[in-house]
């Protein structure tokens, strides 16, 4: 019990991208000797139950991905009282008055950014293959219920306007959840109202909400050729960028949760067991696009395959 | 087969409940070819005692034998499978199917691996022929009257062609013409060389149609009386009581007071035509009529339970507001079911929340609050001044035996204050002992000036209790006659399909 | 219960009438309103969009329906659904053998049938707390075979369940099309189907009638998870991959189907007809909120609102009309 | 009077104790079992903390209980609480003013019990398609409110609620245990929770024994709609702000707590001792797998296991031991 005990609490420990995190973190915890504490916490309730039961566990830290960044006092406020140390990764805490909690340290990237490099990515690929964009249409997968989506998809959308893009020919499709088939359903009823677009750009808030889309323009026998759609996060793609043949998923933003992971909870060790406090803002460099030809390549580099 | 070794015999059965021995060491057997009559005392055992028959209890100790060799069913499929079927005391029916199906449910016939309607529906009307042909095989079953669901039951035993069949009190809810017809085809399965179990607490049906007679007490075999020869109603009844009983119905002459309660004009479903009806306080109406024929409807529409769709309710010669059950006992008009399973009990509920459950309104709480001591005492009472038998207070009523289920209702009703009763079938599976006190106690009432309404199928009942008799035929009335004036004849005439 | 007046026998007849037609009536007029008001609604693609959108939840709510119209239902069948088609998925790839794939899929799902069907039936557990059970367990099930992410399926010749077409309609529809026929049947003229209602209207009437009941429930219950397991193959070859995530929450979809149909929880009542109805409406609902590009925070609101209207309608049609 | 057995009568007498003490007896084997296996397990500050962590579901599952022992249940509290919560927190900026807000957010709770109830009671929908409705709007209605992201709480007075101590124990748990016994004497001693009961075990023969059913089944849906706000308030408190995206599925888990207590969902048992057997049970199970550090796939093994177990030994303890 004289090992130091930190946590890692996330919102969603069933997507991929939570478990690279966690497996980088214990990673971490394996090469400098201390012991990670792994908690779900998907709503505000179960946030504060566990920083209750990490306490209770000996934990002196934590890295957290808030359920929502509104809960930033609550669990800046507990963690105080509990005296834990708290590092925020992927969402940054938002305080009452609506601005970013900036004296808690965070590390991670820019959701809006990353969209809108979503949506230029889109727009180079699209003039790459010559398409007019008058006859090119974009479905744009929302899911309005989780700022994050919002942040992403709006990005996306704005990089397609600055780049020209129509407006009237950006729509935006409600995914009713956050699966495939939540975005399968939706994208089917773009393409079903513009039957007259040859080309379609499909954006969505990650890879999920974009292999819906590229599976719907599939049914509406759309060819490869015909479709762009670019993920973000990248580990969900493996398969897809695997499949003998060429599908409209062109490609997906890798970004570096095995870096978020790792580094986040270097952070805390550091500062429960050396007293060095981190710095308040690490920024994570843009992410990097990964496509059928360099996906093996990058996702090895990265330690990710 | 010789009379030396019985068809059915029990050996040695008991059967204990947490609390409860509802069986104690009976043994006796039943020759095939015979009807054998079961009488006892409310919660004596004899449903206990056909469920083990049936298989839907195992008995604690003790064993069954069939034509000589053992048997331990471990459900009801097996006993049917092996030649036996019961009519239980409380309805089991899928309302929602059709009569036919119900009929045939567990074996509906099939042709390529495919129910086959058009011989179901065939096989449906032969089954009901020669107890009940007015009812269409068709009809969702939810809709018979609890008479006609009752001869169904009896008609769905019948379909199984078993060798052994168990009546538990079959004509409870039957009037005169229904139990005639029950009774010729009780004839012919005895005469066909079945083997008969006749639960009931009418002396004269067992005197009608048994060849033999066995007394339970207690849950104990008392005797068996071999042949009706020589015996009478009275030592039978003593056997099972333990006491004598004389003059059941004890009628005596009161003074009525003004019209207490009036139906005026009142339509609804299950009435043909607008019927109007008035009780004095103080005085017994009885009201007759066949299955289905509609005075269950009648007292459902006079209480509120009913929409009525014409017509007025009118108390002391006032119109009143009597939308609702709430209504209506808020006024002091209480309405005790004739079916007590789906219109009566609180199956999961004690015994004294059962009693309660009504009358506490007006008596027991204060601010919303309930009033432990009041609830207790009065329970406490009616259970003695009605004999209810159960372990205690807090026993679930659905584990009490069906007569006593109906005390506990009767008690719920005679917990409050009121000005009218309206009573369906009050005695419905009430041994001869208990009902003699009810009678007593409905005679109480109408002194003290309440209005009595009540509904039997019994005739002698109705005959021996009411100061006057309404007849009902067919969703109307066809008359009204005073006691002085009628006999069982001229009743059952007025009830008759014209 | 229709409490019949007898005074007016044409008025009555077309209450039943009605009365029968039930939610179906509803959906056509929601059906009617939608083509007026909703652009392209009506396209031949929109209609085929809508019946592959409804195809999943029209399969899984018949065999819902047997549970339901035995008084009981099953949480687990989200769960089966992603848990059977990373099974496919994983066996697909590990053995390259798509028969083989699909089986073991169905195979999760009669497993988890048998289970719940034995622990309901046979150890005498509530249909709720079991099936919530074996949704937890099947959802975990799910995400360790599948190593927490979507598995890619490498054999394309599987993607021929999901994504081809058959007369225009997907194949997808079709099989859903052929469950109605099935189950329509089943209910209506096998004993088996006669029981389940039966169960459902009286389980104490039907047991002391002989009815087999345990081993009725139980073969329910398996008829349920295979019919679960068909859905998630169905959709593993549609997303082609298996999913460890999806469908959660798809147990509320299928019994709302049901009972937004006109299935009473209670048991004892069994129409197909409700249930296509309930599915139909349902799909329609979603379909023409995003044709008409509604906010999705207000969609949240019409949804509500729209059940509820359709089930006053309903209720309250008879009255007004007949 | 009566006909009492005599033979065994010890035996009888122990498996009515272990029968009637329920689910409590098998929170006590859980409760030591992890005392002894999982480290810091019974250290006071766990305790609190998981105290804290069922406050909300045991507030919601005592009025859940209402709904279920009159034989329905109420699909709508999740959203209830998350809309309240929002409503509170907008009301409370945009006033100022602390006790406002926490009307405000009761007020949104009890309008939609009184939806619930009207519909449901009233004009006789049933509840399940009734609450799914409101569910629905509920939630849109909270997103709307809130803007669609959680609403930050300018003034702190409004914590206190929420994260003050009092004796030790955080004040949410104190306002439980408040609430636990409030139920408690609801059920037992005041009329309305023996109608309940008496309408959840035969609603006819209720409503023939002048139980004013209507009213009862209303009042029943607005009190489970105030109890569902009260728990929104008090966790927005806790959040220091609205959340519109919260408590999503929480009616599954006050569900879950009731039925798993022993609750009967077909209706007419109302022990508040079984509601709160369910909510400890369920509690310490995600306590403890968090403190023994479970990877969260295997966590849906272990709840469900435990689920299943839990209720198959309570089914069978009389058995084997009396
Ligand atoms: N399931 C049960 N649980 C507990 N006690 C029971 C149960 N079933 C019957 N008993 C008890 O067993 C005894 C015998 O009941 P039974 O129903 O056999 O009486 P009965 O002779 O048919 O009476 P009745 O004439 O009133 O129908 C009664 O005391 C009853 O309370
Ligand atoms: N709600 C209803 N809808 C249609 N028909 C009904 C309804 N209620 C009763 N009936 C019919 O009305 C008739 C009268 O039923 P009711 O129960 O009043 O008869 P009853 O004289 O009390 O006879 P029983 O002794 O059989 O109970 C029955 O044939 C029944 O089928
Ligand atoms: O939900 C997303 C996840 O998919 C990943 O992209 C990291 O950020 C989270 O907000
Ligand atoms: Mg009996
Ligand atoms: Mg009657």
């Amino acid at each position: 019990a004289d090992k130091v005990r930190i946590g890692f609490l996330v919102k969603q420990p069933e997507e991929p991208w939570f478990q690279t995190e966690w497996r980088f973190a214990d990673k971490a915890a394996k090469d400098h000797g201390f012991e990670l504490l792994k908690i779900a916490t998907p709503d505000g309730e179960r946030t504060l139950a566990a920083l209750d039961s990490l306490a209770a566990n000996g934990a002196q830290g934590f890295v957290i991905c808030t359920p929502d960044p509104r809960l930033g006092p609550s669990i800046v406020a507990k963690a105080k009282a509990l005296n834990l140390k708290v590092v925020t990764v992927d969402d940054r805490f938002v305080g009452s008055d609506g601005k970013f909690m900036e004296d808690v340290p965070y590390l991670g990237m820019d959701a809006h950014a990353v969209g809108q490099q979503q949506g230029s990515l889109l727009i180079a690929e699209a003039k790459k293959r010559g398409w007019n964009l008058a006859e090119t249409g974009a479905i744009v997968n929302t899911f309005e219920e989780l700022d994050t989506a919002h942040q992403r998809t709006s990005g996306s959308v704005e990089s397609l306007l600055a780049a020209g893009f129509a407006k009237e020919n950006i729509f935006s499709a409600a995914n009713r959840t956050t699966d495939i088939p939540g975005s399968f359903d939706a994208s089917n009823i773009i393409l079903t109202q513009h039957p007259e677009k040859k080309h379609w750009l499909v954006i969505g808030m990650n890879d999920n909400a974009v292999l819906g889309g590229i599976r719907a323009t599939e049914g509406a026998g759309f060819k490869a050729p015909d479709v762009i759609g670019i993920g973000i996060n990248g580990t969900d793609v493996v398969a897809e960028l695997e499949k003998k043949e060429v599908t409209g998923l062109y490609g997906s933003l890798l970004l570096s949760p095995n870096v978020h992971g790792y580094k986040t909870a270097m952070m805390v060790y550091d500062w429960v067991s050396k007293g060095s406090e981190p710095a308040k803002f690490t920024p994570i460099s843009d992410a990097t696009l990964i496509t059928r030809e360099n996906f093996k390549q990058k996702l090895t580099e990265m330690g990710l395959m | 087969m010789g009379s030396s070794s019985p068809y059915l015999e029990f050996v040695r059965i008991s059967k204990s409940f947490p609390g409860v021995l509802a069986l104690d060491d009976v043994s006796f057997g039943v020759n095939s070819g015979s009807v054998r009559a079961l009488v006892g005392e409310n919660g004596a055992g004899k449903s206990t005692l056909l469920k083990i028959l049936s298989g839907v209890y195992r008995p604690s100790s003790g064993v069954l034998r069939i034509d000589g060799s053992e048997r331990a069913f471990q459900g009801t499929s097996e006993s049917l499978a092996a030649g036996v079927s019961v009519i239980y005391q409380e309805l089991v029916t899928v309302p929602k199917l059709s009569v036919a199906e119900n009929l045939f449910l567990g074996h509906l016939p099939k042709k390529r691996g495919l129910v086959d309607y058009p011989c179901l529906y065939e096989l449906a009307r032969a089954a009901l022929v020669s107890l009940a042909d007015d009812i269409d095989p068709r009809t969702p079953l939810g809709l018979l009257s609890i008479g006609q669901q009752q001869m169904m039951e009896i008609a769905k035993a019948l379909t199984r062609g078993a060798r052994i069949l168990a009546f538990d009190e079959p004509t409870s809810s039957l009037s005169a013409r229904e139990i005639e017809r029950l009774f010729s085809v009780i004839e012919r399965l005895r005469s066909e060389g079945r083997t008969i179990l006749y639960v009931s607490h009418r002396m004269e049906e067992i005197f009608q149609i048994c060849d033999s007679v066995t007394v339970f007490k207690d849950g104990r075999h008392i005797e068996t009386f071999h042949s009706t020869k020589g015996l009478t109603q009275d030592i039978l009844i003593n056997r099972m009581v333990g006491r004598d009983i004389k003059n059941v119905y004890n009628y005596s002459e009161r003074p009525y007071g003004d019209v207490s309660i009036e139906a005026r004009d009142i339509t609804g479903p299950g009435l043909k035509e607008p019927i109007s009806i008035r009780v004095r306080s103080g005085e017994i109406l009885g009201l007759f009529g066949l299955v289905g024929a509609g005075r269950t409807e009648l007292l459902k529409l006079i209480y509120g339970a009913t929409r009525r769709t014409g017509g007025e309710i009118l108390l002391k010669g006032h119109p009143a507001k009597v939308e609702t059950p709430r209504d209506a006992i808020d006024q002091g008009i209480v309405f005790c079911s004739e079916n007590r399973k789906a219109e009566g009990i609180i199956p999961l509920g004690s015994v004294q929340e059962n009693i309660n459950i009504s009358a506490r309104r007006h008596h027991g709480y204060r601010m919303g609050f309930i009033n432990e001591t009041w609830e207790r005492r009065n329970a406490k009472e009616q259970v003695r001044s009605l004999d209810v038998r159960t372990p205690s207070l807090e026993q679930r009523i659905c584990n009490l035996s069906g007569g006593n289920q109906q005390k506990v209702i009767l008690a719920r009703w005679l917990s409050d204050q009121m000005s009218v009763v309206l009573f369906d079938e009050p005695t419905r599976g009430i041994d001869v002992g208990a009902r003699s006190e009810i009678y007593a106690l409905i005679r109480r009432l109408a002194e003290r000036g309440v209005a009595i309404l009540m509904v039997s199928s019994d005739l002698p009942e109705v005959l021996g209790v009411s100061d006057r008799i309404a007849v009902m035929r067919d969703g109307a009335l066809s008359g009204i006659v005073e006691r002085t004036d009628t006999s069982e004849q001229k009743i059952l005439s007025m009830a008759l399909p014209v | 219960m229709a409490v019949g007046g007898t005074s007016s026998f044409r008025k009555v007849d077309t209450s039943v009438l009605l009365d029968r037609a039930g939610m179906l009536l509803v959906f056509l007029g929601l059906f009617v309103t939608c083509s007026i008001f909703v652009d392209n609604f009506l396209s031949w693609r929109n209609m085929a969009g809508l019946s592959l959108a409804i195809s999943m939840a029209g399969m899984v709510s018949c065999s819902m329906l047997l549970c339901i119209a035995s008084g009981n239902f099953d949480l687990s069948v989200g769960s089966v659904i992603a848990a059977s088609g990373c099974v496919a998925a994983v066996v697909i790839n590990l053995t390259g053998s798509v028969v083989v794939g699909i089986l073991a899929g169905l195979g999760l799902g009669v497993v988890v049938g048998l289970i719940n069907g034995f622990v309901f039936a046979k150890l005498g557990i509530n249909a709720f707390i079991t099936t919530l059970a074996t949704m937890q367990m099947a959802r975990g099930f799910g995400y360790i075979v599948a190593g927490g992410k979507a598995v890619g399926i490498s054999n394309s010749d599987f993607f021929v369940i999901g994504t081809t077409y058959f007369l225009g309609l997907p194949t997808p529809v079709w099989l859903t099309l052929v469950t109605f026929a099935i189950f329509g049947g089943l209910i209506n003229y096998t004993e088996f189907g006669r029981n389940i209602l039966a169960i459902g209207g009286n389980e104490e009437a039907a047991r002391l009638a002989g009815v087999p009941v345990v081993r009725t429930k139980i073969l329910i219950f398996v008829i349920h998870g295979l019919m679960s397991a068909v859905a998630g193959v169905v959709l593993a070859s549609r997303m082609t991959s298996g999913q460890p995530m999806t469908a959660i929450g798809f147990e509320m979809t299928a019994i709302s189907a049901c009972v937004l149909g006109g299935v009473s929880l209670a048991g004892g009542i069994g129409k197909i007809s409700y249930v296509i109805a309930g599915v139909l409406i349902l799909g329609t609902v979603e379909n023409s909120m995003n044709l008409l590009n509604i906010n999705p925070f207000y969609q949240y609101l019409v949804r509500g609102g729209i059940l509820l209207a359709a089930v006053i309608f309903d209720r309250y049609k008879t009255r007004s009309i007949g």
